[in-house]
């Protein structure tokens, strides 16, 4: 035990020892860390915000139900019963065909010729279906269009088809840049990092072959580098997720308060989660990087 | 038997010219050996051939009894620990001041901070470099890197000391205090094999010698000197 | 002459020598300037889609004009050619009453109540004015208004105020962030490239010392440097546009043609403009970063 | 005089000693000096004060008239190329070749293509290195790659040659041959001051021997010997 508490901190010593000697190249490997940290984690900002004002919008997609005049109470009551149990809705609104009339006034007031004209109330009454998830807008559709009561009580069901598709495709296709965008920087962020590591480790290789040489095993010219490779990770990522919390704190707050009718805010549990795995993912990289780059000078 | 050679040759995969050429030599426990040559006669090749830092085209090395061609790449290092080596070229770490690259030697071997703290500025004094502790090798002399180098092969009192060119960049005082320093190791049971080209030294030492040419042994001599001229 | 053409051919010989010979960082070079480019080069891709899909949806930002039906033909051919003067005002449609009518039957075509109980036609005729700058729609608004036509020919004046601020905001930011990303992506791509060349020379610190030694001023060193730094950059740069140009043929392509509502071509003299500029960047960028991080190394 | 050194002091600023004190040195045009002295007594610091790859804490240096601790640095290579230079380290370019290494001091001059062909092939063979044109430094032995660093220096024939310890890793016979090919350049007309620990060489030349001890010049002698023991 003592002994290895001992080699544990000869070789902390040791990483830290280097990291300082050895600079530039620290400096470098913090810096692509950092940058890479900071490049996926606003994009993974980003691709949060949009995702959440994407189904913001896509929570929009309602199915409209007009009722006919001549439907009585109790039909629309076993009906309204029957909508309320499909288990893709998640809220029906009654509008009143007084209510529809009104909404119908105030949307055309700029045509008071055509307002005057309405005697009585030609609208009809109608529910307003939002669901729980947009994509059913059709299969809803066409369980109601199979219900009994489509002929009683339903003079029509209305739904923007065309709309949602377009909608659907639109965040269809946002959703893959985003993916797309945070995959491929994810890949050059490894790509950059370990590119990195293997040019500062390339430009030690006689230094490691000298450790050989004088009888250092495998794994105790490892764990210097490895413990290197960890704190420049650490560093980094440390770094890029404190800009983050700035960019959050200040640059994401103007923004919501900017657009107080878009979803901006980017809640805690998340950033505590990206933060978790940034930092994981410098440090794993700090530490696979050196690893690996160390391997091929690591033979006799 | 310390050292068994045995038919090796070695060719380097650059070079058509075979740099080692059926060597058969034998060092017995404790003895005291001059490899002596031309310069590219093979006299470092042979000392890397038993640190196994490369491995021969053909023949046989065993060191203590051990086969050191077959030996798997993970164990290399425990045969290196027992050996001491200076190189021609030093091989000081850079990063690491004349203390850290003695002190380097025997941290790998595990020994503790107190063992480490005591021998490590002895053998610097023994190499006359006391007052050196904490210059890094860029800060130093060629003399004085190559008396760090030689402090480092012998620390941690190795089996078998190997020195190629240990007083190349010595003055002649100096390389007889280094020298002497051998001698003394070397009578404490140490084996000693030293390639080099310093005739003062070999002929005033009278050990045995060993003499390469183009790769070849030429003359291996019980008290021997350098040679003719 | 013929000792300079000697001179530039010996300095290319050195460089490519030193790019093939020095492969670790040459390798690391060119896929750094590969990736900061693409990088560099998608983002601004994505930037110019986005930005021609929001200013596709500013131009659809117009301002109605409802017609009194009270107004004479010479009153309304007056203010036509008033509307048509202003500067701001890109395009003009004219709405019939009758064509006004068939749009509104086809927008209420699920409220037949609705639809029958009309009688005639209510709905006056009007202007659609589209605007070069939709910014404008306030200042055209308050034009409109103070025109002598306000009171005899004009019923409403229309425009969605609200809608058009919010949208603005929204495309505002859309520009702001993409103009962010990109500035962002172009320091860091920089930070990278002059990182990596740094490291690169850093490594060769001792080869550049020991060639001042023997008498090589500064820049017949420099010179390999440079062309070895343009060298890399070219290539990186080359790779990531033939990778561009892959992107834009086969995904935007794809892309495209399912969502063909939407203007997502990149027309070929922006992609034009941007591969120059991105190889300009590429070889710019090789050839001062090797400078620059070299120029601490020719001192003594 | 080709080289005149009025009290010049260098210290370190890694080291608190002095590495060089008060040295007063003049050296004809067409001299041949060997500098000698123990490890550490300054004689590197002294050849690189002559190359201006330091400048002194004080004192004067001049060479062939030239004030060269005041020279503007981008007239320092021209300074360079009037003098050839033998390193201890050899500092040969690692990815150029054995023949690539020697053009390279020709190409640093202008020199064309035709004249560096048939020159360079020349010194190396001098040097006995005639079949190493295509070796890299590492595929080659320190005495080979010494012999590189001396076929640098002199392939352009310039008026002043540095050496600094130039046969350290060279055995007898090759010594005594570059030795011959240096007096020969000597009596040429070149300025010749070398750094050398290599008592058989100085004491079987009889030129002049200045040497130095803990940065002091302690004695300058004509025809003189390597010194007592
Ligand atoms: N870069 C440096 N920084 C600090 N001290 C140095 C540096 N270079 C040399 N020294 C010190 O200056 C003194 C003289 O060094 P120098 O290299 O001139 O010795 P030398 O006579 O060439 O020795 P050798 O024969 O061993 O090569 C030595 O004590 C050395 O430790
Ligand atoms: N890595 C290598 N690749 C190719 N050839 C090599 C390599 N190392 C050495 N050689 C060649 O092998 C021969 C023997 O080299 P070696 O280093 O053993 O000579 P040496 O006796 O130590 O010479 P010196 O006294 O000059 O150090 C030389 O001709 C040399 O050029
Ligand atoms: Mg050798
Ligand atoms: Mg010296």
């Amino acid at each position: 035990m003592y002994t290895v508490r001992i080699r544990v901190y000869y070789f902390l010593a040791e990483a830290y020892d280097s990291f300082r000697r050895n600079w530039v190249m620290s400096f470098a490997a913090v810096m692509v860390v950092f940058i890479s940290v900071l490049l996926v984690g606003s994009i993974t900002f980003l691709g949060h915000i949009v995702g959440k004002i994407t189904s913001d919008l896509e929570n929009k997609v309602e199915i409209k139900i007009f009722l006919k005049d001549s439907a009585t109470k109790e039909q629309v009551q076993s009906f309204e019963a029957k909508i309320k149990e499909l288990k893709e809705v998640k809220t029906v609104v009654y509008i009143t065909k007084d209510q529809a009339l009104v909404d119908f006034k105030e949307r055309h007031k700029n045509q008071p010729e055509l307002i005057e004209q309405i005697s009585g109330n030609p609208l009809p009454a109608s529910y307003e279906l939002s669901l729980k998830n947009p994509r059913d807008a059709n299969k809803v559709a066409g369980k109601l269009e199979n219900l009994p009561e489509r002929k009683t009580v339903v003079e029509k069901i209305n739904y923007a088809r065309e709309t949602i598709q377009k909608l659907f495709k639109v965040t269809g296709w946002i959703r893959v840049i985003f993916l797309v965008l945070i995959t491929f920087l994810c890949f050059a962020s490894l790509a950059l990092i370990s590119n990195t590591i293997r040019l500062a480790i390339y430009s030690r290789r006689k230094e490691v072959a000298v450790m050989r040489l004088v009888g250092a095993s495998n794994w105790f010219i490892r764990w210097p580098f490895l413990l290197e490779g960890i704190l420049q990770g650490l560093i980094g990522a440390i770094l890029a997720v404190l800009l983050l919390l700035a960019i959050k704190a200040f640059v994401l707050a103007q923004f919501q308060s900017s657009v107080p009718w878009l979803p901006i805010d980017i809640n805690s549990s998340f950033y505590n989660l990206l933060v978790f795995w940034l930092m994981l993912a410098g440090i794993a990289i700090g530490a696979a990087g050196s690893t690996i780059a160390l391997r091929r000078y690591l033979t006799t | 038997m310390m050292i068994e050679a045995k038919d090796v040759s070695v060719t380097y995969k650059e070079s058509p010219k075979p740099a080692l050429i059926d060597v058969n030599l034998s060092i017995d426990k404790g003895e005291f050996v001059f490899i002596v040559g031309p310069s590219g006669s093979g006299k470092s090749t042979f000392i890397r051939l038993l640190l196994r830092e490369l491995v021969p085209t053909k023949g046989q090395v065993t060191i203590a009894g051990q086969d050191i061609i077959h030996l798997r790449n993970w164990k290399v290092p425990y045969l290196r620990r027992n050996i001491g080596t200076v190189f021609q070229d030093f091989k000081l770490l850079p990063n690491k001041t004349a203390y850290e690259n003695v002190a380097y030697a025997l941290e790998v071997i595990n020994k503790s901070k107190h063992v480490i703290a005591t021998q490590v500025p002895e053998v610097l004094k023994l190499v006359g470099l006391g007052d050196k502790f904490e210059s890094y090798p860029d800060e130093l002399s060629g003399g004085e890197q190559q008396r760090v180098s030689i402090a480092r092969a012998f620390v941690n009192r190795p089996p078998l000391l190997l020195a190629d060119e240990p007083t190349g960049n010595l003055d002649p005082n100096t390389s007889m205090g280094i020298m002497s320093i051998l001698n003394r190791i070397n009578k404490t049971g140490t084996t000693v094999v030293i390639a080099t080209h310093d005739r003062e030294m070999v002929d005033s030492m009278r050990k045995r010698v060993v003499a390469l040419a183009d790769g070849k042994v030429m003359r291996d001599q019980m008290r021997g000197v350098y040679g003719e001229d």
